[in-house]
């Protein structure tokens, strides 16, 4: 049951930006699970369709030059970090001009040109290297921070222990964003996960954490704000468990048979783009310019998608290329 | 004899286990909900969920709560959804399962398969497309399966079931759909008895998993330009069947060893050595280059060794 | 500073036994770093001179048909599981009638006659191990119970994250001991951890768990009654942190000059044989009793020692034996 | 030249870039006091805390943390204390480190240096004892070096530091006290050369790490009964100096390789079947026996390959 909104404060034309952001998230998933359906996307795709308040909140908060981390379901955190839509449409249909240059796909997506560090196929992987980028600013007397994004099921692998330990140990910049769906695949991760939760891990290893309804983007926000103050501030890393709910499948391929589909109904009406619109709509903001938010998003994206779709696949060359500086991919093959 | 998928034939061979012996138990994430392929549906229904059992995502405790629970008696069957993610349980595989046997002088078993899903699969990429299998080959106290048809993955599965040792069993995601002939009830496929697919004099291929059909598809065409394949399917490669393959190299002059992984230092180098070191035959190896498996199709393409780069050598290694 | 000690209340024949194992486990490692210095044992020791109090009153505490698992600086923990001191020497030694037959060693000693499942070489991978014998004991309806120990630099491995949680989440009849020395090799692990210990640790996968002086025999063993008696009762997982201190260097090579000899001094003061000695001389037992508790250990591990330097080698072919079933070792080597 | 130990020459290897270098940094547990072996004794002293950094026992996060810090464009060292306990990161360093580079297309790259000493030390058992080389030698990616001198170990370390490739680097442990001549200063050993560590025109031999001493032992005994041993350190097993190795096999006619690994799926038996399939060599291979490293000295030494082994093995390939 989301809180009742009207006697909030918030800064309009900032969650009217972040409306557009949810909208272009979100429409760039539906397009992909359309390339799903048509087979022209070939690989798995992992939508967060109902989490894009994750993304915009604590994405947008970032700066350029800080460094992301993220996971298989990374398509809105590498949007809000501010990589190019129709170049992540490349990358997904495993085209030329991809991020990775149609060589990774949904699940390696990178952008290093806007700090976005890499999508990870591995669950939890992404947390010791976001440790080790911070760990580089810090020896560099960089001003940036590192922001890593992982779901709840990732608390149960050890690099989680290792990865926060180590941020902690060496007083790092980093926040960690527990993107926290419900699931992990098929499973429900409360199942398989013992103790209070993420952030009461987190506190266990001395840093501090908040607890945020992941689907309200002003509580992301203002989370988010507060914690990243900290961090730039010098205070080591700073931990935030954002609870949100996957209205899709694990995958493109999953139904998700294994939920009623009354809870998915119940949790679709607490979905945060239509949360943000009603606030909106609360502070004056009319329909129509909210409909025009999610129709300029959807033509951005239509047209990513059609320039994406154009443009030819990679040369089979590019599999031996990138691979190392030393020694031919090709001695002793074939 | 039942017509079935690979897929079902696991499932069928891991159901008749249980049945037999209330100690065999499977745990793995997503198991509950039929497993990441399915290769579990249904059986939570009929064994409940303490023996099809679901897991956290940690992989190190999967594999190593198993080495425990085997070590106490228990079989289970563990399932690293891809071969890939066994990378997370490595210590727990390599230097306990592997050899808490010897290191405790015997006292202990550990009767243990570990289920790894290889291969390349479309536009999976680089982390989840892998062919390992050489690694643990060249591990002392695993044995190694690695399945090509559905009468095998029924048959070899019940041995590793049955087997004392640690197994790490490796399905190939390609494979989940074929369909073939599978004996009902108990079959069991030996460990380290290879198959031979078609017989032939002229060459001799060894391969596994499914490079075997791209190979079966290239023996094809050679047979009918005249060129007679000895296709060997190796089952396992530990043990493997060096008498099989050694006659067949020594007797037509010629071995092509072929698979899907990494050519430099993949199991193809174990056995074309040892080919080379007792028989006088040619040899040659096919596999894919030193290279992560990339996801757009070209690039992914690039990499796998197809039925006519398999002829166009076995054509060379004729002379043709 | 040991706390005042007139007040207690002990059963003294029980303190006698700890006494008297204290001084079995102590002789036994003194030999050891004896035939360490000797050139008898070649292989890394690892003594836990100072820290019996965890073995004695820890695993005192366990039945025969319980199992434990142990870590490099298992000794200890071994001999108070019942293994025979004559059989610990030669593997220790390398000898024929070691427990594992001289293939294991000292980092791998093992007797599963008496439940001793395993001393570990590589740190925290007993944790995870040790979830599993537990989900075997559930699994077979069985009403024994696993004790782990491991030492505080093992807090910071992965394995520990997810043997925890494992055990919590299948609610398994498991007693973990986190056995701090202050130590991991040669560094200060407090430098390398963050917040507020193992026990907080535990808690946040809501597991009970109690700290104790790890020197303070009679205080070990009540909390572990305590808290075995939970873990057999269908309770789940404890724990219990026990603080204790490392009287030698790392392994027997080492002469720790990373730590102040004062320190080494005022720790020393605080050794649990003589604490427990102290006690036991309060509760009217006489300074020659003590003593022959020491004599007749020190006597026992004489003798244990020259039997098994009078054994003999395994032979050759051992390194053959128990490999695995399928394949033999031999084919293609040499 | 300075006369000075394997583990000197390492120490001073490292120093020299660190100097020259201000981005290089080294970690792992212990380092402040010098590390397990001693290699980095006095570095902390010169460096501060920082850069020559201690670590907790997370080889996860040790691993893992300097991917992350290699892709922000510092190099890190990184101390896996033993090459057994790397098993603890391999996640890490097969899916992170060696293939960010190719699955982002090129847009970073992880200069990474993994220490991972190997190999066997008197009686320290199966779970630190392993050389597995091969497993490396088999990922995209990842370079391989496996230095046999002081000199190597110091050229070798300094080209590592310099590559933005990540590489494995494996020192052996017994090893460290060997003394030789270093060349001071600026000495680079480039990848993929491997050193004719004596010339014969009988029988080559190929080998590198601890083994080649061993190996140089055989050779002058086999120069007293006059067979000439062309004995060639690898060096790096990737790249893997090729060119060397099969000029010189088909000039003998005679290839044997050697190493401490076990011989299954062995780096002998890429270059056994390389020269099998490029020469008409004959090709032996001696390695270890596919089983777990023992404790006992006769149960340790029984799967030692032996100067002994190495010479009658040349000495039957010379049909003597
Ligand atoms: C180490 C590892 N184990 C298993 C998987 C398979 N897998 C992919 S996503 C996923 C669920 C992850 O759950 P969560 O961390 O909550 O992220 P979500 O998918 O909900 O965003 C699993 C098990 C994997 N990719 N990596
Ligand atoms: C995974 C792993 N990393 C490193 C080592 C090397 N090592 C052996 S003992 C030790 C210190 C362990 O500290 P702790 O867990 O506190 O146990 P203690 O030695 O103090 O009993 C280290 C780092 C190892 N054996 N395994
Ligand atoms: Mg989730
Ligand atoms: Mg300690």
């Amino acid at each position: 049951m989301p809180p009742d909104q009207s006697s909030r404060n918030f800064d309009v034309s900032r969650l009217r930006e972040q409306h557009r952001l949810m909208w272009r998230i979100r429409a760039l998933e539906q397009a992909a699970l359309r390339g799903l359906a048509e087979k022209v996307v070939l690989g798995a795709i992992h939508p967060s369709i109902g989490q894009e308040a994750v993304a915009a909140g604590v994405v947008g908060n970032l700066r350029r030059d800080d460094i992301l981390l993220s996971t298989h379901r990374g398509h809105g955190h590498t949007l809000a970090k501010g990589a190019d839509s129709e170049a992540m449409l490349r990358e997904l249909l495993g085209r030329v001009g991809g991020t990775c240059g149609g060589k990774g796909g949904s699940m390696h997506i990178a952008d290093f040109q806007v700090g976005m560090l890499g999508a990870n196929g591995v669950v939890g992987a992404n947390i010791v290297i976001a440790a080790g980028a911070a760990h580089a600013i810090k020896l560099r007397r960089e001003d940036r921070v590192v922001c890593c994004i992982f779901g709840d099921g990732a608390i149960n692998r050890g690099p989680f222990l290792e990865g926060l330990n180590w941020a902690a140990v060496f007083g790092l910049p980093v926040l960690f964003v527990c993107e926290d769906n419900g699931f992990a695949a098929t499973t429900r991760t409360a199942s398989m996960t013992a103790g209070a939760g993420p952030a009461t891990r987190a506190r266990a290893f001395g840093i501090v954490a908040e607890e945020v309804d992941g689907n309200d983007i002003l509580a992301v926000d203002a989370a988010v704000q507060g914690l990243l103050a900290q961090v730039r501030g010098g205070g080591g890393p700073r931990f935030l468990h954002a609870s949100t709910y996957r209205l899709t499948g694990h995958t493109g391929a999953d139904a998700a048979p294994y939920r009623p589909a009354e809870e998915v109904a119940a949790r679709r009406l607490e979905e945060p783009i239509g949360r943000a619109a009603e606030l909106l709509r609360g502070a004056g903001v009319d329909a129509a310019a909210l409909a025009a938010d999610q129709a300029a998003a959807e033509a951005e994206i239509a047209a990513a998608y059609e320039a994406a779709f154009a443009a030819p696949y990679p040369e089979a060359a590019e599999a031996f290329r990138d691979v190392q500086d030393v020694g031919s991919p090709l001695q002793g093959a074939f | 004899m039942a017509r079935m998928t690979y897929l079902a034939a696991a499932r069928a061979a891991l159901a008749e286990e249980m049945r037999r012996d209330p100690l065999v138990w499977a745990v793995g994430e997503d198991l509950g909900r039929g497993g990441v392929f399915g290769q579990y549906a249904g059986l939570v229904e009929e064994f409940g969920p303490e023996r099809i059992s679901d897991a956290p995502i940690s992989e190190a405790a999967i594999l190593g709560a198993s080495v425990g629970a085997a070590l106490m008696g228990t079989r289970p069957v563990v399932e690293m959804r891809f071969s890939d993610f066994a990378l997370c349980a490595v210590d727990e595989l390599v230097n306990q399962a592997a050899k808490a046997r010897f290191m405790f002088g015997g006292q202990g078993r550990v009767p243990l398969v570990v289920r790894e899903p290889i291969g390349m699969w479309r536009s999976s990429a680089a982390q989840h497309s892998q062919s390992l299998e050489a690694w643990y080959a060249h591990i002392p106290g695993l044995v190694v399966a690695c399945p090509a048809t559905p009468a095998d993955n029924k048959g070899l599965l019940k041995s590793a079931i049955r087997c004392d040792d640690p197994v790490v069993y490796m399905e190939h995601k390609n494979l989940w759909p074929l369909e073939g002939e599978v004996p009902e009830g108990e079959h069991l496929v030996p460990f380290g008895v290879a198959r031979r697919v078609r017989a032939g004099g002229d060459v001799t291929i060894v391969s596994w998993s499914q490079q075997v059909h791209v190979c079966a598809e290239a023996a094809e065409a050679l047979a009918g330009e005249g060129i007679g394949v000895d296709l060997i399917d190796l089952r396992t490669l530990w043990p493997w069947d060096r008498v099989m393959v050694l006659e067949s190299a020594a007797r037509t002059g010629r071995l092509l060893v072929c698979h899907e992984a990494v050519a430099v230092a993949g199991f193809g180098a174990e056995i074309a050595a040892t080919v080379a070191e007792h028989t006088s035959a040619k040899v040659r190896r096919l596999g894919a280059p030193r290279a992560p498996v990339g996801y757009a199709p070209p690039v992914e393409d690039a990499v796998r060794v197809g039925a006519a780069a398999v002829a166009a050598t076995a054509r060379s290694m004729m002379g043709r």
